[in-house]
């Protein structure tokens, strides 16, 4: 029941706000703060909840469960669910729902109803794709969140909307296809297998099947998951996104949208076909690390502040496939992590990307430089999360990106190693954005007012939580899945075998 | 001796759909002959419809029935007359206000699109080639004149001509190829032909076969497949909305509903030949109608390019065949007509007001989500569906056709069905982006007439069509129960099995 | 008393917090008085601890302390925690002793500046990290203060951000040492893989039960940490960025880039000494990388003209000089050393400072002289510095550590005459280099006017600078050679945390010998410096006349050119690489079928098509429906013509399929 | 009887045959015609053809449904033309030509 109220608060929040706004112009940010506040409170209590559950012994890793027919003719059900994986991720949705509407508060003044009605159910589609353990629901899911984050980025976008919202949209419905044919052949593969026709996730868990047919049907949700990730020869769609999204846009599609892919990695790709994983995660895994550097690379290069914090997403996202596709549980609790430091530390960085467009009306860093004589709490914060975002120890990216090298050593030390050079790579690109925009002589002459109270606190709220997850990462570490209470799990012990 | 009602032969009850309509279609043609004003004619017609389709619900517990060689009305058929009654009540409210209201005499125009309706629900039912011929005529030869109503404008009547042309050449294939196979078999029932076709023993000659061939391809030019398309972007381009819409529908679905049964009566997937050129013909049309959308500016032909593609799709759901493949066509077809009656609505209702043209080019179209939101909504719905984007019937449309091709293992057709899907977004995604882009001052300069509100009979359709399509694509609970029991009746007399999905046994 | 130990790095991290947070709302006094304050509290609190430790010390000479739980995945379970033993002691104590003797002095020094309290946080939170550092229980800990106070550097070497300049070096700065960092990284995933946890202490039980001597992880393992090692203690090759960390202000590179932060990788390597015990091959490496950097720093700081350039090479020199004893097995002497160079080199870099701000900003030592008269605290101060830097003998503490570190090198087990050799070369060299500096800032004539008005330091200033200079006297008469009565105080307290050094070459006869040649040694170079610099300048001038020596000059001066090699081996072409694929190559490639379709798309249609063409992909189904757009001409029969075909098509099929 | 007889003795390929030539000329009228009057014609042919083509299957099976077939093509044909006629007229009103190629307003 809570579950489905985690969902149907956002959708009917974004009605409201929308109605709202034509009634009282100006009312949709209000209603829009309202929904996602008590969205927050709702996922706090629950998380406090099930933390003292958590004390509790026997929970199979599942809190809470809603299931109900939906179409019985192919076995769908309307059946959400929630563990910390998904606890966690909803709450870095709710949070950076929460900070998305106060970036947007003055920065969104045309259509602000339909802004905010996009904005909370491209939320309430994620959430839905964190709680959903139907595939049939969680493709519905899936392919629900894209549109209004297409009318985000289309209607409120920068100069190039069109072409990024369109090459956005295009990727990620296309991909999506490929993961709903190879969902159905799922379900057709355990029909003929079992005479069930069911989209639940439990009862595909443990489908069998020839091993051909899984890595087929195994590689058509990773490409869906792939391109959302990003994995690199699909990241295409991203820097693009990112760049021409409006902040609350950005900080959605780095923070939560992203996430979605990685999750799906996690939920279902490996579970789902443990030995076509297995067999493909060498392939992954160098994609992954090919992802790392490159995105650290391309970083680098940019001259556009938002394009170059897009990239390092491409990069920290790697991060996140080679957690996963290691799994063993250093690695998984460091995707986890990653994945959440990363949504944090990026959405605060498209913050500050976003105040200063706001302000200077330009992305292009060669037309920054010296803005810490001008604005010295904003390049604080900016150094702050650059830091954050190069991993440096006591942050939370350090603490996912330190676990998912660790536990990848064990699968593949070569790799590892090379992927440990993002380390340096890492730190070019910060220090570059740091040095662009914010050291140096105010040549440009810039005179602009430095944060505002409202943006302080998102900012500072970003940064405290950044340092509590570098400092007391338990919580999130804990949300992992738990190996070795699921079934299918990739044997680590095989895997040293491999290693050794 | 006055037979009490009860007492009516039961074909006569099975019957009564297409009788009320024939009645309301001569009543409306005698009204309009001393009643020279609208819309006391429009009503009748309206309510000449409306009783039509509640006497479809008359014969339900009757069930299959055969009447005489010609005319079969079960479950199947009544559904899709169903439709077609719906579609028809629809068009004929979006053509009240279009072609001018109170103020134009446009009477004559129902009794032609009463008559068409009739022509499509024969075709559904028929089960000979002599209806065949009578319901694919009737309603051909009424569209010409509904294509060209606006009789005085250039393109409608070019738009007519080309149609009544290769309609007529289409007709005279079909016609041909219909003596040809009667000749080899000696019977113009398809029940019969189909069982003769299904026939392990059965070898046709070279004529025979050729009938077949022309017979498929007179069918494949109703259905607008690569390569007999070319006429759908014209047709629905110089055709008035409503009266694009209704092509768009029910000619196509009521010919595609035939098509369906009797390839499954045939046992059609078993012949290599057929399901070979079939999944070539499904996967070019879905290739070709996506491709062509592309770059097209004209609102009108974009949406016909996309039924072309939509007509692709259910094609590669009907290579499954079987109950499954019934059902997911049903559903699909359920969709494009709810989808493809909202989309020439939208453009019905914007284009009042220009004489010679609908408000066809894209430029049209620029921030009309802006100044008139609802209508641009229902509009952006409608693309969704047409894209299967979720909440819409169109992803539970695209949903079933998957399941039902998957179900087969038809991994090209699947694979290029994404493709093509991949490839519309984003001509569905110009249109929608141009009605949410925000060039305010472009259209200010625009605005010599000022939109005409749409009247309240098509807001309230326009509402009802919306919500159908989100009711049904968030809960298809509703429709699936009822198509399924028609797809296992339907499919059960060619396959005795309750859960024919697919030969997957056979694999 | 020793469970306030974690105090120690909380109170400067606390006067951080307040600093970065408040110190917007604050004013220079209480911002100083917050800044140094925190240090010197948490100096005292380490002098009572320390005095505990020694007066009743805790079982095993070892205090542990946890905070908290840090980490805990499948037996991954780093804490934040603590670990006292007599080597981290003496570290902690050298550390926050010089940091709050910096910080006193900063509070003047940098008075003018208008980001005093951005200064003092992030010194405060150098202080917090590095006391983390030494402190850390396990090598996760250890890492995060290890980049906490690589962090600092880089935010202080860039400190006066308006100066692009500034930046470049600290961006080296941090970049250089992060790739030692990562290889240290990589070598923490190595040690947990296999060893299975990252305390220090069971991790290093585990690492000498579980593997052999020469075994070949602990190889890997030791070079990984070598390779950390020698990032942040700028040992080859990785020594480019520390004399361009003198960007920065001039306490910082007294606290950091002289006497405590490089010298970490010292620490390092004496906190893990198991591991490089087991892998006597990367041993021998260190004490090679040692003898050979602190020659080619040596010969580099003979001839910067920065006066802090000249201390930064002499720093890697020194340094050197630890790794040279960590790599024959001294590690007491190598920490011994820590102390002294921590002491005498703060010293130097404190009293440079206020012979540069007297002047000015004024670097080059050619453009001062004489200052002997007009700063007469600091000509002592820096004196005494370089005596003890240049092992002047008995009074200077230079001397007992040096000398220790050159007769190790000569009888330790992994010693031998070459490296011995190499550490009294350096110690010609090391005379040879800071009195060449004296006399050119403090005697002969006076080369620019000191601007009139310039206000004598104040207390501040040289209260640390007394302070100091009385340590780099007597600093060293805790631990003496045996000729001169044989104290073993240091070594002896800290063998409780390291091994002790075995003489296995050479007599107690050879012993006093190789004193007397290194008294010889720092002596010689004094007076070499004497002769050349002050006595016959002429005789160098002419010398470099010889294009040969100017070029070697040169050569040295610029480090030896290391940093142009790096700028083309790694440098540019990374550069060259990003600017070429800043557009993204992927992307690129699916816009590559595009290129050509377009020129041919161009004759087709003079439109601007470009805009319209998304990718290749794109480019591609544009293409098609271009060509099949040529086909809905419009003409009816073209039509039928068209459907004529397609039924013949059926046809075929039907017959032949 | 004899009639009959005579009719059956034709054999049945004969007339298929000759449908099929008239059904391919009015096919190639169509095709080769700009004319719409011609064009129109031709459909009559081909209709006329599949007629015929009815008439001859049905005397091979000995069956009426043939020439029923045959009279609902002849009235569906009439119906056609004459739609087509007055479509015609108003074309040739508009555009003062009968040239199926002019006809060319929309494309693409």
């Amino acid at each position: 029941m809570i579950l489905s109220a985690l969902i149907f608060i956002l959708v009917a929040g974004g009605m409201l706000a929308w109605m709202a706004n034509r009634w009282y112009p100006g009312s949709a940010k209000w209603v829009a703060l309202a929904t996602v506040g008590i969205e927050l409170v709702l996922t706090i209590w629950l998380w406090l909840q099930f933390a003292s559950a958590m004390a509790l012994p026997a929970h199979g890793g599942w809190f809470a469960e809603t299931r109900a027919e939906w179409i019985p003719r192919f076995g769908v059900s309307f059946h959400l669910a929630m563990d910390e994986t998904s606890l966690i991720l909803v709450m870095l949705t709710a949070f950076l729902g929460m900070v998305s509407v106060a970036c947007s508060w003055t920065e969104i003044q045309e259509r602000a109803g339909f802004f905010y009605f996009n904005l909370l159910w491209t939320l309430a589609g994620a959430i839905g794709v964190f709680l959903a353990l139907d595939l049939f629901l969680f493709f519905f899911f899936w392919e629900l969140m894209l549109v209004p984050m297409y009318f985000l980025i289309a209607i409120w976008g920068h100069e190039n909307r069109r072409y990024a919202s369109i090459k956005f949209f295009i990727f990620a419905e296309g991909s999506g296809l490929f993961m709903l044919v190879a969902i159905l052949a799922l379900v057709f593969v355990h029909y003929r297998s079992t005479g069930v026709l069911t989209f639940d996730y439990f009862e595909l868990l443990n489908t069998a099947m020839s091993p051909s047919t899984g890595l087929w049907i195994m590689l058509g949700f990773f490409i869906a998951f792939a391109v959302k990730t990003p994995i690199v020869p699909l990241h295409v769609w991203l820097p693009d996104a990112h760049t021409e999204a409006p902040t609350a846009g950005s900080v959605i599609l780095a923070g939560v949208l992203l996430k979605t892919g990685a999750y799906g990695l996690l939920r279902f790709v490996v579970p789902l076909f443990p030995d076509a994983a297995l067999q493909f995660a060498p392939v992954a895994i160098a994609l992954g690390a090919t992802g790392v550097l490159y995105g650290a690379f391309l970083a680098f290069a940019q001259t556009d502040l938002k394009r170059l914090v897009a990239y390092t997403s491409v990069s920290h996202l790697g991060f996140v496939v080679l957690g996963i596709f290691a799994w063993n549980p250093w690695s998984l609790g460091g995707a986890v992590m990653q994945m959440i430091a990363h949504g944090i530390s990026t959405g605060a960085l498209f913050v500050i990307a976003g105040i200063l467009q706001d302000r200077t009306h330009t992305r292009d860093m060669r037309r920054f430089e010296g803005l810490w004589s001008v604005m010295p709490r904003l390049a604080a914060m900016g150094l702050f999360f650059a830091i954050a975002t190069l991993g440096l120890p006591g942050m939370g990216n350090f603490v996912g990106e330190f676990l998912i090298l660790m536990g990848l050593y064990r699968v593949n030390s070569v790799l590892a190693s090379v992927a440990a050079v993002a380390f340096v790579a890492s730190v070019v690109y910060a220090l570059a954005l740091v040095q662009k925009t914010f050291h140096g002589e105010n040549k440009h002459d810039w005179q602009l007012p430095d944060l505002s109270g409202r943006e302080m606190a998102t900012l500072y709220s970003m940064a405290a939580i950044t340092l509590w997850l570098g400092l007391y990462p338990q919580p999130v570490l804990d949300a992992a899945p738990d190996i070795a209470s699921r079934p299918p799990a990739i044997a680590v012990a095989d895997r040293e075998g491999n290693a050794e | 001796m006055n037979p009490p009602p009860s007492a009516l032969h039961p074909d006569f009850m099975a019957l009564s759909p297409l009788i009320l309509l024939s009645g309301s279609a001569i009543v409306v043609m005698l009204a309009a002959a001393f009643c020279r004003h609208p819309r006391p004619v429009m009503m009748l017609t309206l309510a000449g419809l409306v009783l039509s389709f509640a006497s479809l619900f008359l014969p339900q517990g009757i069930g299959s029935r055969q009447i005489t060689a010609l005319l079969i009305l079960d479950t199947y058929a009544l559904f899709f007359i169903g439709l077609i009654f719906a579609a028809t009540f629809v068009v004929a409210v979006l053509c009240y206000r279009y072609f001018g209201g109170s103020e134009s005499r446009h009477e004559a125009l129902y009794i032609l699109l009463l008559l068409a309706a009739l022509g499509g629900g024969i075709l559904v039912a028929s089960s000979h080639f002599a209806s065949f011929l009578l319901g694919l005529e009737l309603l051909s030869i009424s569209l010409f004149a509904l294509i060209a109503y606006p009789r005085f404008t250039e393109r409608p009547l070019e738009a007519g001509i080309k149609y009544l042309i290769l309609a007529g050449f289409s007709s005279g294939l079909l016609l041909f190829g219909m003596a040809l196979v009667y000749a080899q078999l000696g019977t113009m029932q398809f029940a019969k032909i189909g069982t003769m076709l299904a026939a392990p023993h059965q070898a046709l000659e070279l004529y025979g076969l050729a009938g077949l061939a022309l017979i498929v391809s007179g069918v494949a030019f109703k259905l607008a497949l690569v390569p007999f398309h070319m006429w759908t972007p014209d047709i629905y381009e110089g055709a008035p909305a409503p009266i694009t819409a209704f092509i768009a529908t029910v000619s196509k679905g009521a010919m595609l509903a035939l098509l369906l049964r009797y390839f499954l009566m045939a046992g059609a997937h078993q012949s290599q030949p057929i399901t070979f050129a079939l999944s070539l013909v499904a996967v070019t049309t879905i290739l070709v109608g996506n491709l062509l959308a592309l770059l097209q500016d004209n609102v009108k032909r974009i949406l016909a390019y996309s039924s072309i593609a939509q007509l692709g799709y259910l094609l590669v759901g009907f290579l499954a065949f079987g109950a499954m493949a019934a059902e997911a066509v049903a559903y699909y077809l359920a969709a494009y007509f709810v989808t493809m009656l909202g989309a020439f609505g939208v453009v019905a209702v914007l284009s009042r007001g220009v004489p010679e043209q609908d408000s066809g080019s894209l430029a049209d179209y620029a921030g009309l989500f802006w100044h008139r939101p609802w209508l641009a909504g229902v509009f952006t719905a409608m693309l969704l569906s047409l894209a299967g984007i979720p909440l819409t019937m169109g992803f539970i449309g695209k949903f079933y056709v998957l399941a039902a091709a998957i179900s087969a293992s038809l991994w090209l057709p699947v694979i290029v069905l994404v493709v093509g899907s991949a490839i519309s977004l984003y001509y569905y995604l110009r249109i929608i982006a141009a009605m949410f882009s925000s060039d305010s001052n472009a259209d200010h300069g625009k605005e010599i007439s000022p939109p005409v509100p749409a009247s309240l009979a098509e807001s309230i359709t326009l509402a009802a069509l919306t919500g159908l399509l989100i009711g049904l694509g968030i809960y298809p609970a509703l429709l699936v129960p009822s198509l399924e029991t028609m797809a296992v009746q339907v499919a059960g007399l060619a396959e005795h099995s309750t859960l024919a999905y697919v030969s997957w046994n056979g694999k | 008393m020793l469970s306030l130990l974690w105090l120690i790095p909380t109170l400067p991290l606390a006067g951080f917090l307040v600093l970065a947070l408040g110190g917007k709302y604050l004013g220079h006094r209480s911002i100083a008085v917050i800044g140094t304050s925190s240090t010197a509290l948490s100096a005292l609190i380490a002098i009572l601890i320390g005095m505990d430790f020694i007066a009743a010390p805790p079982p095993g000479f070892v205090f542990r302390q946890e905070a908290w739980s840090w980490i805990a995945v499948a037996g991954f379970s780093p804490g934040i925690g603590f670990y006292l033993d007599a080597l981290s002691l003496v570290m902690v104590l050298v550390v926050t002793l010089i940091s709050f003797l910096i910080h006193l002095y900063s509070t003047e020094f940098m008075s003018g500046d208008e980001d005093y309290a951005r200064f003092f946080a992030y010194m405060n939170l150098f202080v917090g990290s590095m006391c983390i550092l030494i402190l850390a229980d396990n090598l996760l800990f250890l890492y995060l203060g290890w980049e906490g106070v690589g962090l600092c550097s880089y935010l202080l070497i860039g400190f006066w951000y308006r100066d692009p300049a500034n930046g470049r070096a600290a961006r080296k700065a941090f970049i250089v040492t992060r790739i030692g960092d990562t290889a240290m990284a990589i070598g923490l995933f190595l040690l947990f893989t296999h060893l299975g946890t990252l305390d220090i202490q069971p991790l290093m039980q585990c690492a000498g039960q579980q593997w052999p001597e020469g075994e070949g992880l602990a190889i890997l393992t030791a070079a990984l940490l070598l390779a950390g090692a020698a990032g942040k203690s700028a040992q080859l090759p990785l020594q480019t960025w520390l004399p361009d960390a003198m960007a920065g202000p001039t306490p910082v590179s007294a606290l950091m880039h002289a006497a405590t932060m490089v010298t970490a990788g010292v620490y390092l390597i004496a906190r893990t000494h198991v591991l490089f015990t087991l892998a006597p091959v990367v041993q021998h490496a260190v004490a090679v990388i040692g003898a050979l950097t602190l020659l080619l720093a040596g010969f580099s700081a003979l001839v910067q003209t920065d006066i802090k350039r000249v201390l930064a090479y002499s720093t890697i020199s020194q340094i050197g000089y630890m790794f040279l004893a960590l790599g024959v097995g001294a590690w007491s002497a190598a920490i011994f050393h820590l102390v002294t160079h921590a002491f005498f080199k703060a010293l130097l870099f404190l009293s440079a400072g206020v012979v540069i701000m007297s002047l000015h900003e004024e670097h080059n030592i050619f453009r001062m002289g004489a200052l002997r008269k007009k700063l007469p605290i600091v000509f002592w101060t820096f004196l005494i510095g370089s005596a003890s830097l240049a092992a002047l003998p008995l009074v200077t503490a230079g001397f007992y550590s040096k000398d220790l570190i050159l007769w190790r090198a000569w009888s330790s087990a992994g010693g031998n005459p070459w490296l011995w050799a190499a550490g009294w070369g350096g110690a010609i060299l090391t005379g040879l280099y800071i009195f060449r500096v004296v006399f050119l800032v403090f005697f002969g004539e006076a080369r620019t006017a000191m601007p009139p008005g310039t206000a004598r330091p104040g207390l501040r200033i040289t209260l640390p600078l007394i302070v100091l200079a009385a340590f780099s006297l007597v600093g060293g008469w805790i631990e003496t050679p045996p000729f001169l009565g044989n104290l073993t105080l240091f070594s002896s307290f800290v063998q409780h945390a390291l091994p002790p050094a075995q003489a296995v070459h050479g007599e107690k006869n050879d012993e006093t010998i190789l004193e007397l040649l290194a008294i010889a040694a720092s002596l010689g170079g004094i007076a070499l410096a004497y002769l050349l610099f002050l006595r016959y300048p002429a005789f160098l001038q002419g010398m470099m006349l010889i294009p040969a020596f100017a070029r070697i000059r040169e050569f040295w001066q610029s480090g030896w050119g290391f940093d142009r090699f790096y700028e083309f081996l790694f440098v540019r072409p990374y550069l060259w690489l990003a600017h070429a694929d800043r557009r993204d190559v992927i992307d690129n490639i699916y816009k590559m079928a595009l290129s050509c379709m377009l020129r041919w798309l161009q004759k087709v249609d003079p439109h601007d098509v470009i805009n319209t063409i998304y990718n290749g992909l794109a480019g591609l189904c544009l293409f098609l429906h271009r060509a099949l757009s040529a086909t809905q001409s419009g003409q009816v029969r073209r039509y039928a013509a068209a459907i004529a075909t397609g039924s013949i098509g059926i046809l075929f099929i039907g017959i032949f399929a | 009887m004899r009639t009959v007889e005579a009719i059956a003795a034709i054999p049945m390929h004969h007339g298929l045959v000759l449908a099929a030539i008239l059904f391919a000329l009015g096919m190639i009228g169509i095709l080769a015609r700009r004319n719409l009057v011609f064009i129109l014609m031709s459909i009559e042919i081909m209709l006329n053809a599949a007629g015929l083509a009815f008439v001859v299957a049905g005397a091979r099976w000995e069956q009426a449904d043939g020439q029923v077939m045959l009279i609902f093509i002849l009235a569906v044909a009439a119906a056609e033309v004459s739609v087509g006629l007055a479509l015609l007229l108003l074309l040739y009103r508009r555009f003062q030509t009968l040239d199926a190629d002019a006809v060319s307003k929309m494309r693409g």
